[in-house]
């Protein structure tokens, strides 16, 4: 920006972090506009039909979405291309009790950490009120066929039962099923495991610059890679679902997803395929809207601050191939990886109860 | 006996019901006490220690920019508006504490009103002095419904029309339900809504309670009615099963006196949340 | 060697779901559905000690102790949350137990 | 460099001025915001677009209508496919901007729950002309009809000559003189309102122009504008911020106020329809969440950013660019949340947004969508504030600066902040799940599905009471401060009133539940929260008693913030002792939703908060200025606010007893035929309304105040009043950065603060040698290998 401030770099370019804080950003007036547009147009994409009672993607306005994104990417360009020349100069260090002598932003990412806390909390409080508060589909189905002399508490074909259908009913009912969760739990593990390694390697100060650019940038690309797995997975079991051919030693399996099964936040007369009446053959059709709301929300949710991890990923793989990340300013790695095992930590209970359980 | 502290105030506050007429006096009484106490004090120190800018004063804190001044404490002092307002409060709780049991007594737990009555009988309520709360023999169930934007009643099993009476009244112009009661009769509304939450003030006996929306409300049996109601055999609607098993919100209606009022819906239910309105009347 | 740990741990969780508990839950007397649960929210406790501790660096750095309160912060709220929220029954009218009766301490 | 600057700018504005047009665009729909699918794409379910060999036809209508009069009206089509010998003919649908339809016999039905709109019955499809009433409202405003006809060819498939719609609009103007009085136009209130927001606008970019004027008058160009308007567009400086912050809650609290007002008009009279009920719903709703989330939470951080840093010693927050961040998300969050409102379809649930009926897509206003859109943001802001000011707070207090020497506004920052941080994910989360629902079509409060309504209430006031306190404690903050400074002395028992902050603090997430008595919550928590919500009475009393011994012995100056901080003992008392009223649950079940919480409520928020942070704005407007405020202008404002709030509030009290409930558009008198109100209750409303107009009209006093004094006051000098703390050391206005030098990665000169008390060193205790092992020792800065 203006030339007669030393001290006054651009709002828009690399700082000058020689001088103390961050000076003037567009990146936060910037993103805010494109978030908020985000969220308007968002809401506008679907309609309402009374007829049906059901929302319907309409897809109005699908261009001011990318629109909306495109400003809010922008947004975050100007925040790292600012963050970019961050060679450590600037890192205080805390100065009163308890916190002396820890470097402020680590206080500040366990500080955010402690919110994040609370938000899968509200989700968890959500799930164990409706799990514990509706009856569950197996018991249901336990009672019998209704029959209006010995068993009038029973159910009836074609009339849904309202009653909590757990998603793990259907993806721990199979090993077929539970592949993508359980393959996404190693690859979180392992990708905790790698900015580790990328951590280890940003702070050696026993091996030259190139080597440590090749391997900070070989790690954090790893963790790039097994998040972005885990994301394409977590696709495939909630809507394509995988196809395994006959191979001699593994059996022909056409896996559908769950939403292919049925498993849906509008599906108001879902069947498992174990609610079948041996006698009759009657089926039982059950309201599932909430149950897989609570599932779909509460593991989408993850899935944001996966996504969300993946696009501070791609930033430091970026500048870790730039050579950016020494020894002095490797606590940056250290940080995101708080925030990177926090997410492993919170799959650590999402996947037994979300989709074991 | 409905004590009234205040008799100019206390006749216009018909609202608060009699079995929490001496909470009220007694909170009052104390919101006096703890008031003028505070406001002597505040008024006497503002006046007392009054001085002019630029006059010379005390620092007695050493105050001063950059130190942290003084500490000005005074630990039994401070120790003794803690322990005293405390005990105040426990004492409020156990006073407002007492009453619960007559607002909290369901139908499956006797709460005072003995059980429900059988057809025809009465409940001859009565003032228990030494309980401060009304008592009765046996109660009615009755059935109250919300819907946007108005009240639907029903009088169940109470087959007297003297006892429970269904019928219209013109509100401002407008038809709603009217409601008729006995006084000296108590009854137990069991409430459900239709659509959204609502919350029915019997402004005159002071209870109000969120009606919720849940499955009962609704229709899932097709027969045109809420799946809270039965039809029974001599053509009277019965509830399907048990307040409990429905899920649906109690309040108890203890008709006292001989008056006339309006229902008024208390939690906002949309565009025509202020005219849903019903008209209760209790007759001798 | 916590990376290890934790892949085993998993890989347990996996077969805990998929192995055939019948029997043990019988011999227990409980339902299978309540032994999966049980050995699940047992082995959750480990791999969440062992990524906090480890991976977090919640264990064996100077700043551990203090960083480990200020993660432990919340616990107070979320147990809160999950009784007030989680755990309370929404059909309320007639749950209330004799001791909180003011009749039952001749109120 | 300077074109550079320049294009920026406009840039910024340009996508600002964007994003400003959206909102209108939503409007052009007749319904609103996304409005039935049947208004905007026509008859969807038979062609995409409309053919003109379908001509529909209205007979009927008068040349002019007449207020109240019913009409018969006959709708019609010819073409198209429509066919005798076909099995059905075709169908219609009819909408009004107002008026009410009735359909006249079993070929026509009112549609999507409303009564301005009216379709045909399914033995309406065999025929081409439908007769139906309508009659007309009671004002004179011009009536919009859209009219949509299908003309089909029978078979329910498109096969043959393909099914067509087409669509006739008609516009019904009024007549007056025929029922006796020529009715003008009603003044329609979002008109007004949007007129009064836009001359508000309009007055504060003219006062920023004045101001950057003023700066430099000579220099009065766009080069030298742009840059300072990029300036403060892009600024990270806490003071600055701050500065936004305060503009921004001063600005809604303006807003808030004038909605307020609405309010009272139509309550002035019994029976009023100054607004109709579909308005009225949605200016309480805008007022309280205006107020709450874009008023007095704005002005808490406005004065959060400006004295915390400067109070405890910091050059700048710990994160500037996070603040800059959580700043910009509050304004796009309000547009969000007022993005309704023009269309006619603002959010209409009550700020609290009770589920299920804020699901509710059929009665329920597409606003909604957009409040928790708005509201979603807010929390983001929220979450990212707290970060900040936590951190801050704990990490960069100045050398010699324990827990227990920080000023008290700052630990009644941390406090709240502490509050709001853990709580507001639950109403975050809440909110996701709303706005989910209503888009996607989630369940999570759909009944009918199974969802639990209760489920919202509890995450809502999980949130929502400590949000209260949230809004109170930073006022604790400023009182503690200004009652100790006017009376020249240290506050009395410093320590106890920070553990009762903090008691208030804990409990406030163990209280929540009293806002739920009558919700059908289970009986084991009400009785919880009724117990501890009457403790919350303690530690506040032992603040109440702690400010009025600080005055003791001292000397106090009376000065406008003194008298505002009296004010505010005065009726922060009185709330406090109504809100004691409310845990007893047996009367709780009588006054809860009534005018007494009203009376309640606001007496702790405005005789709070407001009073709070106008004996703030007193007290540090000469610091953040560098000129001092006329004094005899703020004693006239102190008493002209002091007495018409009273005015205001107090008779609301014995209303909320008599039984007037909240919400309401209007109440009821007794009459012969039943009893609900007496008589006064009308008189004792207009005194009401009557004072709430002086109450605002008086706070323009403070307006002019701050701006006459920010162009001709006094220069301030560093401490005008003799506080003790670091923001009374910088000079006024503050230099940037506020404390100290960095250089090569180094801060010097920051300051140390002293204390007059002698300390007795001891042994520390088991407890206190435990905590230190906690913490790294001064000389374990070298990182451990991991």
């Amino acid at each position: 920006m203006s030339g007669d401030h030393d001290h006054h770099p651009s709002p828009l370019g690399p700082h000058d972090w020689s001088h103390g804080a961050p000076h003037n950003s567009y990146a936060p007036i910037v993103m805010s506009i494109g978030i908020g547009l985000f969220l308007f147009v968002f809401a506008g994409m679907f309609d309402y039909n009374l007829e049906l009672s059901e929302h319907e993607y309409t897809g109005h306005g699908l261009l001011w979405l990318f629109v909306a994104i495109i400003i809010t990417g922008l947004g975050l360009l100007i925040w790292w291309r600012q963050d970019l020349s961050f060679d450590g100069t600037y890192e205080p260090l805390a100065t009163g009790a308890p916190f002396r002598n820890i470097q402020i932003r680590k206080v500040g990412m366990f500080v955010f950490l402690m919110s994040e806390m609370m938000v899968f909390t509200s989700l968890f409080s959500t799930y164990m009120r409706y799990r514990l508060g509706l009856r569950r589909c197996d018991d249901v189905f336990a009672d019998g066929l209704f029959d209006p002399v010995t068993n009038p508490t029973g159910w009836q074909e074609a009339v849904p039962v309202t009653c909590f259908e757990p998603a793990s009913h259907l993806i721990a009912s199979s090993w077929w099923h539970l592949a993508p969760g359980a393959i996404n739990t190693f690859a979180l593990i392992i990708s905790s495991f790698t900015i580790v390694q990328a951590l280890r390697y940003a702070k050696k100060t026993d091996i030259d610059e190139e080597l440590r650019r090749k391997r900070v940038t070989m790690f954090l690309g790893t963790t790039w890679v097994l998040a972005i797995i885990f994301l394409t997975l977590k696709m495939v079991e909630w809507f394509v679902g995988f196809y395994i051919p006959d191979l001699g030693f593994i059996h022909e399996h056409d896996i559908k997803s769950l939403v292919a099964e049925g498993y849906t936040i509008g599906n108001d007369h879902y069947q498992h395929h174990s609610y079948v009446d041996e006698a009759t053959g009657a089926h039982m059709t059950a309201n599932i809207r909430v149950s897989a709301s609570t599932f779909y929300v509460t593991t989408g949710t993850h899935g944001a601050h996966v996504a969300g991890g993946i696009i501070g990923l791609t930033y430091m793989t970026f500048k870790a191939w730039r050579g950016g990340y020494t020894p002095s300013n490797a606590v940056s790695i250290e940080y995101f990886g708080l925030y990177w095992h926090f997410v492993d930590l919170v799959w650590v209970l999402v996947f037994p109860f979300f989709y074991l359980y | 006996m409905r004590v009234r502290l205040f008799p100019s105030l206390g006749d216009r506050m018909a609202g608060i019901t009699p079995l929490f007429d001496n909470l009220w006096n007694e909170y009052i009484i104390w919101s006096f006490l703890v008031g003028g106490f505070t406001f002597i004090w505040l008024y006497h120190h503002s006046l007392w220690y009054k001085s002019e800018e630029g006059e010379d004063w005390d620092n007695k804190d050493g105050i001063e920019v950059g130190v942290f001044p003084k500490h000005y404490d005074n630990f039994t002092l401070e120790i003794a508006w803690t322990v005293l307002p405390f005990f105040l409060i426990v004492y409020l709780a156990l006073i407002s504490w007492g009453p619960l049991d007559a607002i909290w007594s369901s139908a499956e737990a006797d709460g005072g009103y003995g059980d429900q009555c059988a057809s025809g009988e009465l409940s001859n309520m009565t003032w228990s002095e030494s309980e401060g709360r009304y008592v009765a023999e046996c109660y009615h169930i009755i059935y109250v419904e919300a819907y946007q934007w108005g009240w639907n009643f029903d009088c169940l099993e109470v087959t007297v029309p003297d006892l429970c009476e269904v019928g219209t009244a013109v509100i401002d112009g407008t038809p709603a339900a009217s409601l008729t009661l006995k006084q000296g009769e108590v009854y137990l509304a069991a409430m459900g809504s239709a659509d959204v939450t609502h919350a029915p003030w019997f402004v005159s006996w002071g209870v109000k309670e969120d009606v919720l929306y849940s499955q009962g409300s609704m229709d899932l049996n097709g027969d045109g009615l809420s799946d809270n109601l039965a039809l029974t055999e001599n053509g009277d609607y019965a509830l399907s099963g048990s307040i409990g098993e429905l899920g649906l919100m109690t309040v108890w209606l203890p008709a006292d006196n001989v008056e006339n009022f309006l229902l008024l819906c208390t939690e906002y239910c949309g565009d025509n949340h202020a005219y849903m309105l019903a008209q209760i009347n209790v007759h001798a | 060697m916590n990376f290890y740990g934790l892949m085993l741990l998993t890989a347990i969780e996996v077969g805990a779901v998929g192995a055939n508990l019948e029997s043990t839950a019988e011999a227990l007397g409980m339902t299978e559905n309540g032994i999966t649960l049980w050995i699940l929210t047992i082995i959750a406790i480990p791999k969440f000690f062992m990524i906090a501790g480890i991976f977090m660096h919640l264990y064996g750095d100077p700043d551990s102790g203090i960083l480990t309160m200020t993660a432990l912060f919340p616990a107070f709220f979320i147990i809160i949350m999950i009784l007030f929220i989680g755990l309370t029954h929404p059909d309320a009218s007639s749950g209330l137990p004799a001791w909180c009766r003011p009749g039952a301490w001749g109120l | 460099m300077k074109m550079n600057n320049s294009s920026r700018a406009i840039a910024a504005l340009a996508v600002m001025a964007g994003v400003l047009l959206l909102a209108p665009l939503v409007s052009s729909l007749p319904t609103g915001i996304g409005g039935s699918s049947i208004q905007t794409a026509g008859c969807n379910c038979h062609n995409g677009v409309s053919d003109s060999s379908v001509v529909a036809d209205i007979q009927g209508f008068p040349e002019q209508y007449n207020a109240s009069e019913t009409y018969s009206l006959s709708v019609s089509f010819t073409g198209g496919p429509a066919q005798a010998g076909n099995a059905n003919l075709g169908g219609f649908n009819l909408w009004a901007s107002d008026g009410v339809f009735s359909p006249t016999d079993g070929l026509t039905q009112l549609w999507g729950g409303s009564v301005t709109e009216i379709a045909h019955t399914e033995a309406g499809n065999d025929y081409t002309s439908w007769a139906l009433d309508w009659t007309a409202p009671e004002s004179g405003k011009d009536v919009d009809f859209i009219l949509h006809v299908n003309s089909v060819n029978g078979d329910g498939v498109q096969t043959g000559q393909i099914d067509q719609w087409n669509r006739a609009d008609y516009t019904l103007q009024s007549s007056f003189g025929v029922i006796g009085d020529v009715i003008p136009e009603a003044p329609e209130p979002f008109v007004v309102l949007a007129t009064l927001i836009l001359i508000t606008l309009a007055l504060v970019a003219i006062t920023i122009l004045y101001g950057f004027y003023r700066s430099d008058p000579d220099g009065f160009s766009w080069e030298t504008f742009s840059p300072w308007i990029a300036d403060w567009l892009t600024t990270t400086d806490h003071k600055k911020i701050g500065t936004l912050y305060f503009l921004a809650g001063l600005f809604f609290l303006g807003i808030g106020g004038i909605m307020a007002l609405f309010i009272r008009v139509q309550l002035a009279t019994p029976g009023n329809d100054f607004l109709t009920q579909d308005q009225y719903n949605q200016f309480f709703t805008l007022h309280g969440t205006t107020m709450i989330f874009l008023a007095a939470m704005p002005l808490i951080n406005g004065f959060a950013n400006w004295m915390v840093p400067l109070q405890i010693g910091a050059p700048d927050l710990a994160m500037p660019r996070l603040n800059a961040m959580s700043f910009w998300l509050q304004p796009v969050g309000a547009l969000l949340i007022f993005t309704g409102v023009f269309s006619g379809q603002g959010a209409d649930t009550g700020w609290t947004g009770y589920a299920p009926y804020v699901v509710d897509m059929v009665n329920g206003h597409d606003g909604n969508t957009f409040w928790a859109a708005g509201q979603i943001m807010l929390v983001a802001s929220s979450t990212l504030t707290g970060v900040n000011f936590l951190t801050t707070i704990a990490v960069m207090r100045a050398e010699g600066m324990g827990w227990m020497q920080m000023p008290l506004f700052t630990w009644s920052i941390l406090v709240a902040n502490l509050m709001l941080f853990l709580s507001i994910p639950a109403f975050g989360v809440g909110l996701i799940q709303v706005y989910l629902d209503r888009v996607v079509g989630t369940a999570f409060y759909d009944v009918g599905a199974g969802g639990d309504p209760l489920l919202w209430s509890h995450l809502f006031w999980y949130f929502g009471h400590p949000e209260v306190y949230v809004v109170i404690v930073p006022a604790f903050g400023v009182i503690s401060e200004v009652l100790a400074t006017s009376s020249r002395r240290s506050i009395f028992g410093y320590r106890s009133m920070v553990f009762a902050m903090a008691g208030i603090g804990v409990v406030a997430f163990i209280v929540y539940g009293h806002h739920m008595f009558t919700s059908g919550m289970s009986p084991v928590l009400r009785f919880v929260t009724m117990v501890t919500t009457m403790l919350v009475a303690v530690p506040t009393g032992i603040k109440i008693f702690n400010w009025l011994k600080t005055m003791h012995g001292g000397s106090l100056v009376y000065r406008t913030h003194t008298l505002w901080a009296l004010g505010f003992l005065v009726t922060f008392t009185l709330g406090g002792i109504s809100g004691m009223f409310f845990p007893s649950i047996a009367m709780d079940t009588h006054l809860h939703e009534s005018y007494f919480v009203v009376a309640h409520f606001h007496y702790v928020l405005v005789g709070g908060t407001v009073f709070g942070f106008f004996a703030a704005i007193y007290y540090w407007y000469p610091k953040m200025t560098g000129r001092m405020m006329d004094e005899r202008l703020g004693t006239l404002h102190f008493l002209t606010a002091f007495i018409s709030y009273n005015g205001v509030f107090w008779p609301m009290h014995r209303l909320g007893v008599w039984g007037m409930a909240r919400r309401h558009h209007t109440y009821f008198i007794s009459t012969d035929d039943f009893s609900n109100l007496p008589p006064e209750a009308a008189d004792w409303n207009l005194f009401i309304s009557v004072s709430a107009f002086l109450f605002f009209l008086s706070n323009f006093i403070m307006v002019a105040n701050m701006v006459i004094s920010y162009l001709r006051g006094s220069e301030a000098p560093a401490d005008p009043w003799g506080g003790w703390s670091f923001e009374w050391m910088t000079a006024s206005p503050p230099p940037t950065p506020s404390f100290g030098r960095y250089e090569d990665g180094v801060w010097y000169d920051l300051p140390k603060l002293r204390d007059a008390n002698e300390h007795v060193t001891s042994e520390p205790g088991r407890f206190a040698r435990w905590f230190n092992r906690l913490m790294v020792p001064d000389d374990g800065n070298e990182e451990v290998t991991h």
